[in-house]
C-alpha cells in the first residue's frame, strides 16, 4: 500500500492539532463459535495490515493499536462490547462483527453514540444503515455479475437452482441477480428450489432440478451443506459446470472430494489475482504466516488501511474526524488487497474474480481449464 | 456506578427481557401446561411491534400492546385447538407452532423482510420501561402464586383430576396459561425489537426455547423468582465467561450440567430450602411451646414465606 | 417420482437411524437424551480423526463409531443422568433436569469438535470405501443409501424385536414405568440402564457414520439439525412405541419430500412440523402411542 | 430362616424404625400388626435393600443381607409385594407377571403362571389388558400373583389383603397359608386383623417403631390389649 | 352453607340423587351395566361387590369423570350429564379417591385448605382448623404427604373433602390401610357428619363396618345391582354371600 494523497479533503476536517501518540481500535471478531473461522483469519488480515502501518510509520509517529474482543457467536455479547467502547473514550473506532446478526445490533448503538465502525463480511442488510457505519466487503450480490463471463464461456443456456432460504445473500443472488444476469447473457432458469439452514441431505431437491435438464445447476449453500451437495448433485449424475457462493471456499469442499471439482464461484479476493496491490498484500502475508490468505484476511487488511487512511486525511483521530475520513477515503476509492476498491456510499464495491475449485485447491477459472 | 450502568446497559436489558421470556414458558409450566407456545408468539409480538412502527410510524406502547393483543388471541386459539394434548405431546405441538412461526416470518416478503428480518424499529423505549414493566409482572405472578389461586394453580398442575375433584375448572386455568404465556412472550418479543431495533427469523428459533428453558430449569421452575436468578445467570455467563476464549462454551456446558445435577430444585430451591431450614432451627431454639394447634392460625404458608419477595 | 421415493426413503433412514437409540432409552427409562445429536456427531468424529490417519474400510469406521457413541453415552449416564435421577424428587421433575443436563453436557463434545475443525464440514475422503452409483431402470441409487435403508430397517426391526420379547428388553419398560417396583422384581437397575444407554449411543455413533458416509460431510452442528426431526418423529409416530419411530421417519421424510417436489421449497419446514401438529390434533398420543393408562 | 435383628431406619431427622426385631420361617406365617405409621412398611421396604438402615441386621439363612441393591436381594429368594399394588400400570397383566419371573428359570414360569391363574381366574382373563385399568382389587391380585412368579423362599406381604373384597381375601390368604404350607416362610403386615389371625402362626405387634407383643397367634387370641386395639371392642366381648 | 341449600331445595320428597339405567362401557368391559339407584337426602349408604364389580366406576359417572355409555344421573332432580365435573364438584358433590391422591407439594394443612377453597371466605379457615381435629390430624398440619403412612394419608383425603361441607360425600374405601379401632374413628366421624345432615355413600369391604355404619346397602356384581335394603337383609342375601362375601362371613351371619 502507498501514502494517500493529502488533498482538500483533509483541510475540510478543519485540520485537528496533530495525531496522539497512539490510536486503539477495538476488532469485535468471533473468535470461538460457528464463525470463528472467519472471525480468526479476519484478525489475521487486521494484524498484517497493522504491522505494516506501523512499520512504514503510514502515520507518523502514531502507533495504530487494535484490541480483540470474542463476541463468541452473541449478537448480544457484540451489542455490548460496541456500547462499551463508545463508553471509553480510549477507543476511537471500532472494527465490526463479521456476522450479520451482531452487526444489525451492533450498528443502532454505534449511530446512536456516534462511534465509526467499519465491518467486514456481515453482509445482510440493516448493517450499514447511517452516517457511522461502514462496511469493508462488498455484498456478494455487487459482485455476483462477474461470473458472467464463465457463464458464456461454458456456453449455459438453461441453469438450475438449489439454495439456501435462510440467508438473505444467498436468496437475493437465487432470486433476483441469476434470473437477470440470465436475461443479459441468454439463459433460462429452468427449476429454482429452496432449501433450509437444517437440510442435510439435498437428494430430493437436486433430483428436483435435475428433471428439468439443465445445462448448469447453481448450489448456493452455506459453509458445510457444500461439499455434501456437490457429492450427491454428482451422484445424481449431474456433471456439468456448477455455479456456487464464496461460502464454499476456504476448503469446505475438500471432503466432497472428486466430487467437488468443476464448482465455480465469483470471490472478491483469490490469492492468485492480478493487481498489484493484490499481490503486495498476499507476499507479506505469505511471509508473515506461511500460508495463502483467504478473502477474510484481505477484507480485515483493508479495513485497517481505510481507517488508516482515514485518519491521515482527516489529520485527526477524534472519533467525529475519523468518521469524516472514512467518507473521504470512500469518496476516492483507493487499491488494497482486494484490488480496485471503489465505494457507494459506506459500502464497498469492486469487480471481483472467479474462481473454481478443482478438486484440492481454488484456482482462478480462468487457468483452471 | 452510572460508568457500570452505561457499559452494561445492554445486558440489563437484555436481563429483563430474558425474564420476561422465560416467564412465558414457565408461566404455563406451573400450571402444568408443558407449552413452548410463548417462544412462537415473543415472535409475533416482535414482528407486529416492529411492523407497526416502522411501518404505521404508530407510538411504542401502541404497537406492542397490539402485538400482545394479537398474541393473546393467538394463544387463546391454540389453547382451544390444542386441548386434548398433555405432556411432551404438547410440547412438540407448541415447539412446531414455533417453528412454523419462524417459517411463516422468514416467507413473508416485504412486510416481514424475509430471512433478513425487521430494522431500524426505533423508538424511545428504553431500560426504565422494560424494567418497570417487568415489575410489575413480577409482583402479580408472585401474587398468583399465592394463597388460593396459588394452591389451584398447583392442584391443576400435580393432578388436574383432583383438581375438578375440588371444583377447579382445570379447562380454564389452562386456557388462561396459554393466554399469559402468549402476553408474556408477546411483551419480550416486543421489548427485545425496540431495544435492539431489529428482528430476524433466527431470533426466534430452537435456540430461544432451550435457552428460556435452561433459565428457567437452572433457576428454578416453580417461582417467578427462579426465572429471575435463571434470566441473571444467562444472561451475563456469556460475557463473565469471555476470559476463558475458545472453551467459553466448554465451561457454559459444564455449569448447565452441574447446575442440572446438583441443584434439583434449582437454584431458587437451594435458597428456599436454606431459609427454611435456618427459619426451622430458630424457631426450634426460640420457642419450644409452640403446639401443633399454633400452626394453622398464620395463614402464610411456609411455602410462600419461603419465597423471597 | 420414484426417484423421489427413494430419496424420501433414504432420508427417512437417516431420520431412523439417528432416532431409533433416542426412542429406545426415552420410551423405556424416560431418558429425552438431548446430547444424543451431540453424541452422533462426535462419533463421527472421532473416526474422521482416525481415518486421517489410517486409511479405513466402512467396517472399522463403524465398529470406531458405535465405540465411541457407547463410551460417550455411558458417560454422560454415569456423570449427569444417573446423579441427577438419584436427586430427583419425582419422576416428572427428574425428566427436566435431563433435559437441561442434556444440552449442558451437549456443548462440551460440541466445542471440542468445532474446534478442531474450525465448523467446517468433515467426511470420511480418507477411508477406502468408495461410494457408488448405480443407476437402473432410470433411476439412481447408491450403495450407501442402500446400505443406510437396508441398516436402519434391520436394526429397526431388531430393537423391536428385543422389547417385545426377550426378558432384558421387558425389564428395560417396567424400569421407566416404576424403577423401585422393577428392582423388586430384581432388575439391576444400574446396569440395564447403562446398558442401554450404551446401545443408544452405539446407534448414535452407527448413525453418525453412516450419514457422513450418505452424505459425504457433516458439520459439527449436523447432530443437533437432526435432533428436532427425530425428536418430532419420536413424539409423530408415539413415544415409547418402536414401531412408531419407524413411521414416524418415514411420514416425516415423505411429507418433507412431497412439499419439496410440489412447492418450490420455501416452506419444506412449516410443512412438515404442520404434519406432526395435525396428527397430534386428530391423535394425541402420536400415530402408535398408547394412551397414557390412568383411571380415577 | 429369616431375620431382622434391631433394625433402625430413619427419614433425614425422623427416626421410624426404632430396634424392630422379626422373624419368619419356612413353613410359617408371621402376622405384623400395628397402628398407622407404627414403622412396618418401613421395615419391610429396608429389609428388602429398598431403603438403608442406619444399624441392625436382615439375615437370611444365616447370611447377613443388610445394604445389599433390592435385585441382588430377590435374587436370593426374599420377596417383598409392596404396599398399594405397583403394578406396572401401562403393561400389560401378562407383562406384569413375566416381570414377577424375571429371576425365575425360565422352564419353571409356565407352572407358576398356570398356579396364579387358577388362583385368579380373573387375570387369565385380562392377560392381554393394560394392569392400570384393572379395578383395585384386581391389581392387589396381580401384585400377589407377580409375586409368586418370583418362586420365594421368604415372601414378605404389606397389607395384601387391602381393597380386596372378603371373598378375595379369603382367597388370598389361604393361598398365602397352602405357600407356607409348602416350604415358604412368610412375613406379612395386615390390618385386618382378624382375617390375618386365622391363617398366622406368629404374631408381632408393633409400635412406635418397636415391636411391643410377640407370640403365637394363641396367645395373641388371649392378649386383651393385642384384642383391643386390632380386633374392636366387641371381639374382646365375645371372645371372652 | 349446608343450610342454605337445603332450605333451597324445593322438592325435599325427590331423591337428592338419582341413577337411572346407569351403563358405562370401556370397550368390552361393562363396568356399570343398567344400574339405578336413590339416595335419600341425609342417609348413609353403601355399596358392597365383588372386586371389578363397578363401585368405583359408578362413583367415577356420579362425578363426572366418566361419560355414561346409557341412563342419567339426576342431582336434585336435575339432569347433569353435560357438566364438567368441576361444576359437579362445586355444586356439593365431593370424593376420595381409591387410591391416595394428595399434592405432594403441599403440606397437609394446604391440601386440605384446597378442599375448602370452594367455601371460601373466614368460614374456611375455621372449617379447615375443624376438618383436622376431627380426622385426629392436628400436629400433622406442616408435614408434607411424602412424610406420612399410608393411612394417616387416606384421613388427610377424608378432611379435605369434609372441610367443604358438602351435600353429598362418595368416599372409595376410605378406611383401607387402616386398622380396627382407627376404621371405628372414621366410622364414628360418618355418623357424625350425618348428623348435621351430610348424604354419604361409602365404597368399602369391611363388611361389619358398613353394617355398623350404613343406613342402606347396595349390592353390585357384573356392573349390575343384586341386592338393596337394609344392612342386616343385604347380607344375607344368597346372592351376595355367595359374589361376595365368602365362607367367613357366611359363617358369622
Ligand atoms: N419418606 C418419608 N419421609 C419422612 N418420613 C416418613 C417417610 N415415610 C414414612 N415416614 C414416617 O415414618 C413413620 C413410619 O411409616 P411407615 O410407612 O413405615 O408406617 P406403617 O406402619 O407402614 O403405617 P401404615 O399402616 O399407615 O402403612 C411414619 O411416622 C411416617 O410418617
Ligand atoms: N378406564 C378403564 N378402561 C378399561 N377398563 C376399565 C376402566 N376402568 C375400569 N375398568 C374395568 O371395569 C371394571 C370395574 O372397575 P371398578 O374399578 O369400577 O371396580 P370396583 O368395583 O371399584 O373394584 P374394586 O373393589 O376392586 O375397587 C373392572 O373390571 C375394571 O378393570
Ligand atoms: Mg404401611
Ligand atoms: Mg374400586
Amino acid at each position: 500500500g502507498g501514502g494517500g494523497t493529502a488533498d482538500d479533503g483533509a483541510a475540510a476536517n478543519g485540520g485537528a492539532g496533530g495525531l496522539p501518540s497512539e490510536i486503539t481500535v477495538m476488532a469485535i471478531k468471533d473468535e470461538t463459535g460457528a464463525v470463528a473461522f472467519t472471525g480468526l483469519s479476519t484478525l489475521k488480515g487486521i494484524d498484517l495490515a497493522v504491522e505494516q502501518i506501523n512499520n512504514e510509520k503510514f502515520l507518523g509517529d502514531t502507533k495504530l493499536v487494535v484490541e480483540n474482543r470474542d463476541p463468541a457467536g452473541k449478537a448480544q455479547t457484540a451489542a455490548s462490547m460496541v456500547t462499551a467502547a463508545i463508553q471509553d473514550q480510549k477507543y476511537a473506532a471500532i472494527l465490526g462483527p463479521v456476522a450479520s446478526d451482531q452487526a444489525a445490533a451492533a450498528s443502532p448503538i454505534a449511530e446512536r453514540g456516534k462511534m465509526p465502525i467499519v465491518y467486514t463480511q456481515s453482509g445482510s442488510e440493516g448493517v450499514v444503515i447511517g452516517e457511522y457505519t461502514f462496511r469493508a466487503t462488498p455484498p456478494m450480490t455487487s459482485y455476483y455479475p462477474v461470473i458472467s463471463d464463465y457463464i458464456k464461456s461454458k456456453n449455459i443456456k438453461s441453469l438450475g437452482i438449489v439454495y439456501n432460504t435462510s440467508l438473505p445473500t444467498l436468496k437475493e443472488v437465487a432470486e433476483k441477480v441469476l434470473p437477470s444476469i440470465g436475461e443479459q447473457v441468454g439463459y433460462e432458469v429452468t427449476a429454482s428450489v429452496a432449501v433450509q439452514m437444517t437440510t442435510q441431505d439435498f437428494s430430493a431437491p437436486i433430483s428436483q432440478v435435475l428433471k428439468t435438464k439443465p445445462d448448469a445447476v447453481a448450489l448456493l449453500l452455506v459453509g458445510g451443506q457444500n461439499p455434501t451437495g456437490m457429492r450427491q448433485l454428482r451422484q445424481a449424475g449431474f456433471d456439468g459446470p456448477v455455479l456456487g457462493n464464496t461460502a464454499a471456499g476456504a476448503g469446505n469442499l475438500k471432503p466432497a472430494g472428486e466430487d467437488g471439482a468443476g464448482m465455480a464461484w465469483p470471490t472478491d479476493f483469490h490469492p492468485d489475482q492480478p493487481g498489484e496491490s493484490s499481490r503486495k498484500f498476499v507476499e507479506l502475508y505469505k511471509a508473515k504466516y506461511g500460508e495463502e490468505p483467504l478473502n477474510y484476511a484481505a477484507e480485515g487488511y483493508d479495513s485497517v488501511w481505510w481507517l488508516a487512511r482515514a485518519v491521515k486525511e482527516a489529520g485527526g483521530a477524534s472519533r467525529d474526524a475519523i468518521k469524516k475520513g472514512l467518507d473521504a477515503v470512500a469518496a476516492q476509492g483507493f487499491d488494497g488487497a482486494m484490488g480496485k476498491i471503489t465505494f457507494e456510499g459506506r459500502d464497498m464495491r469492486l469487480t471481483g474474480t472467479v474462481v473454481e475449485w478443482n478438486g484440492t485447491e481454488e484456482v482462478l477459472a480462468g487457468s483452471a481449464s | 456506578m452510572t460508568a457500570w450502568y452505561d457499559s452494561n446497559i445492554i445486558l440489563i436489558q437484555s436481563t429483563f427481557v430474558g425474564l420476561l421470556t422465560a416467564l412465558s414458558l414457565q408461566v404455563p409450566i406451573r400450571f402444568g401446561v408443558f407449552s413452548f407456545a410463548g417462544v412462537g408468539c415473543y415472535g409475533i409480538g416482535a414482528y407486529t411491534t416492529a411492523i407497526i412502527v416502522i411501518r404505521l410510524g404508530w407510538p411504542a406502547p401502541l404497537a406492542m400492546g397490539a402485538g400482545m393483543l394479537l398474541a393473546a388471541v393467538t394463544g387463546y386459539l391454540l389453547a382451544l385447538v390444542l386441548s386434548r394434548l398433555g405432556g411432551l405431546y404438547l410440547g412438540m405441538a407448541t415447539i412446531a407452532f414455533d417453528l412454523i412461526v419462524t417459517v411463516v416470518v422468514a416467507n413473508g416478503g416485504e412486510l416481514t423482510g424475509g430471512p433478513s428480518g425487521l430494522f431500524g424499529a426505533i423508538s424511545d423505549v428504553g431500560t426504565v420501561h422494560v424494567a418497570l414493566t417487568s415489575l410489575v409482572v413480577v409482583v402479580l405472578l408472585a401474587l398468583s402464586e399465592r394463597g388460593r389461586f396459588g394452591r389451584r394453580v398447583e392442584a391443576v398442575r400435580e393432578d388436574p383430576e383432583l383438581a375438578a375433584a375440588m371444583g377447579v375448572e382445570v379447562r380454564h386455568y389452562r386456557q388462561l396459561a396459554f393466554v399469559i404465556s402468549a402476553l408474556l412472550g408477546a411483551c419480550a418479543g416486543g421489548f427485545n425489537v425496540l431495544l435492539r431495533t431489529t428482528i430476524a427469523p433466527t431470533d426466534i428459533g430452537f435456540s430461544l426455547v432451550t435457552l428460556a428453558l435452561t433459565m428457567i430449569i437452572v433457576g428454578g421452575s416453580r417461582s417467578w423468582a427462579g426465572a429471575f436468578i435463571g434470566a441473571v445467570i444467562f444472561t451475563w455467563l456469556p460475557s463473565v465467561l469471555e476470559f476463558s476464549g475458545q472453551w467459553q462454551k466448554v465451561i457454559y456446558g459444564v455449569i448447565v450440567a452441574l447446575a442440572a445435577i446438583w441443584v434439583p430444585g434449582g437454584l431458587l430451591g437451594v435458597i428456599t430450602d436454606a431459609y427454611r431450614s435456618w427459619q426451622r432451627s430458630r424457631r426450634a431454639g426460640g420457642s419450644s411451646d409452640v403446639g401443633p394447634g399454633d400452626g394453622d392460625r398464620g395463614t402464610v404458608s411456609p411455602r410462600a414465606e419461603g419465597t423471597p419477595a | 417420482m420414484l426417484q423421489d421415493l427413494i430419496n424420501a426413503l433414504s432420508l427417512g433412514s437417516i431420520y431412523l437411524l439417528f432416532a431409533l437409540g433416542m426412542s429406545l432409552v426415552w420410551g423405556t427409562i424416560g431418558i429425552l437424551n438431548f446430547a444424543h445429536g451431540a453424541i452422533f456427531m462426535f462419533a463421527a468424529f472421532a473416526s474422521y480423526v482416525i481415518v486421517e490417519q489410517v486409511r479405513l474400510p466402512m467396517l472399522a469406521l463403524i465398529v470406531i463409531g458405535a465405540l465411541v457413541g457407547a463410551a460417550l453415552s455411558v458417560a454422560v449416564q454415569v456423570l449427569a443422568f444417573q446423579p441427577i435421577l438419584q436427586r430427583a424428587k419425582d419422576l416428572r421433575s427428574g425428566e427436566m433436569q435431563i433435559l437441561i443436563g442434556g444440552i449442558g453436557v451437549a456443548a462440551i463434545p460440541l466445542a471440542v469438535a468445532e474446534e478442531e475443525t474450525g465448523s467446517n464440514p468433515f467426511g470420511f475422503s480418507a477411508s477406502s470405501y468408495a461410494t457408488k452409483t448405480y443407476a437402473l431402470l432410470g433411476f439412481r441409487i447408491t450403495n450407501t443409501q442402500i446400505l443406510v435403508v437396508a441398516a436402519a430397517l434391520l436394526i429397526a426391526v431388531a430393537v423391536i424385536a428385543w422389547l417385545r420379547m426377550s426378558r432384558s428388553g421387558l425389564a428395560l419398560r417396567s424400569l421407566g414405568v416404576d424403577p423401585e417396583t422393577a428392582s423388586l422384581m430384581g432388575v439391576n437397575r444400574r446396569v440395564l440402564g447403562l446398558g442401554s444407554m450404551a446401545v443408544a449411543g452405539a446407534l448414535a455413533g452407527f448413525a453418525g457414520v453412516m450419514l457422513t458416509y450418505h452424505l459425504g460431510a457433516i458439520t459439527p452442528d449436523s447432530g443437533d439439525t437432526l435432533l428436532i426431526k427425530a425428536f418430532a418423529a419420536v413424539i409423530l409416530g408415539g413415544v415409547g412405541s418402536m414401531a412408531g419411530v419407524v413411521v414416524g421417519s418415514y411420514v416425516l421424510a415423505l411429507a418433507e419430500t412431497i412439499v419439496l417436489t410440489q412447492t418450490s421449497g420455501l416452506w419444506v419446514d412449516a410443512v412438515s412440523f404442520g404434519v406432526i401438529f395435525a396428527v397430534l390434533l386428530f391423535k394425541s398420543e402420536g400415530l402408535f402411542g398408547r394412551k397414557e393408562v390412568r383411571r380415577t | 430362616m429369616f431375620e431382622i435383628r434391631d433394625l433402625h431406619v430413619s427419614y433425614g431427622k425422623v427416626t421410624a424404625v426404632r430396634g424392630m426385631t422379626l422373624s419368619a420361617e419356612p413353613g410359617k406365617v408371621t402376622l405384623v400388626l400395628g397402628a398407622n405409621g407404627a414403622g412396618k412398611t418401613t421395615t419391610l421396604r429396608s429389609a428388602a435393600g429398598l431403603h438403608k438402615p442406619d444399624s441392625g441386621s436382615v439375615v437370611l439363612d444365616g447370611e447377613t443381607i443388610t445394604g445389599l441393591p433390592a435385585h441382588k436381594i430377590v435374587k436370593r429368594g426374599l420377596v417383598l409385594v409392596p404396599e398399594g399394588r405397583h403394578v406396572f400400570a401401562p403393561l400389560t397383566v401378562m407383562e406384569n407377571l413375566r416381570m414377577g419371573g424375571y429371576t425365575t428359570a425360565r422352564g419353571e414360569t409356565g407352572a407358576i403362571l398356570d398356579r396364579v391363574f387358577e388362583m385368579f381366574p380373573v387375570l387369565k382373563e385380562r392377560q392381554d389388558g393394560a394392569a392400570g385399568l384393572l379395578s383395585g382389587g384386581e391389581q392387589q391380585m396381580l401384585a400377589f400373583g407377580r409375586a409368586l412368579m418370583a418362586k420365594p423362599k421368604i415372601m414378605m406381604l404389606d397389607e395384601p389383603s387391602m381393597g380386596l373384597a372378603p371373598t378375595m381375601v379369603d382367597t388370598v390368604l389361604s393361598s398365602i397359608r397352602a405357600m407356607a404350607d409348602s416350604g415358604i416362610g412368610v412375613l406379612m403386615v395386615e390390618q385386618n386383623a382378624e382375617a390375618g389371625l386365622e391363617v398366622a402362626d406368629d404374631v408381632a405387634v408393633v409400635a412406635r417403631g418397636e415391636v411391643v407383643f410377640s407370640g403365637t397367634a394363641k396367645e395373641a387370641r388371649s392378649n386383651s390389649s393385642v384384642l383391643r386395639a386390632f380386633l374392636g371392642e366387641a371381639a374382646l366381648v365375645s371372645e371372652s | 352453607m349446608t343450610g342454605e341449600r337445603m332450605t333451597g331445595n324445593r322438592a325435599s320428597s325427590a331423591p337428592l340423587l338419582q341413577v337411572k339405567d346407569a351403563a358405562v362401557h370401556f370397550g368390552g368391559v361393562k363396568a356399570v351395566d343398567g344400574l339405578s339407584i336413590e339416595l335419600t337426602e341425609g342417609k348413609i349408604f353403601g355399596i358392597l361387590g365383588p372386586n371389578g364389580s363397578g363401585k368405583s366406576t359408578l362413583l367415577a359417572a356420579i362425578t363426572r369423570f366418566v361419560d355414561l355409555t346409557a341412563g342419567e344421573i339426576l342431582l336434585d332432580g336435575e339432569e347433569y350429564h353435560t357438566l364438567p365435573a368441576a361444576r359437579v364438584a362445586r355444586r356439593g358433590v365431593a370424593r376420595t379417591f381409591q387410591t391416595v391422591r394428595l399434592l405432594p407439594g403441599l403440606t397437609v394443612e394446604e391440601n386440605i385448605r384446597l378442599g375448602a377453597d370452594r367455601v371460601g371466605g373466614r368460614g374456611g379457615a375455621d372449617g379447615v382448623r375443624e376438618a383436622i381435629e376431627r380426622t385426629g390430624l392436628k400436629g400433622l398440619e406442616r408435614h408434607r404427604p411424602g412424610e406420612l403412612s399410608y393411612g394417616v394419608q387416606r384421613r388427610v383425603e377424608i378432611a379435605r373433602a369434609i372441610v367443604a361441607r358438602p351435600r353429598l360425600l362418595l368416599l372409595d374405601e376410605p378406611t383401607a390401610g387402616m386398622n380396627q379401632s382407627e376404621r371405628q374413628e372414621v366410622s364414628a366421624l360418618m355418623r357424625e357428619l350425618q348428623k348435621e345432615g351430610l348424604t354419604q355413600l361409602i365404597v368399602e369391604h369391611d363388611v361389619q363396618m358398613m353394617v355398623d355404619t350404613c343406613d342402606h346397602l347396595f349390592a353390585m356384581n357384573f356392573g349390575k345391582l343384586i341386592a338393596q335394603g337394609d344392612p342386616a337383609g343385604v347380607v344375607r342375601e344368597p346372592a351376595v354371600r355367595e359374589a361376595y362375601l365368602g365362607k367367613r362371613w357366611s359363617q358369622h351371619v
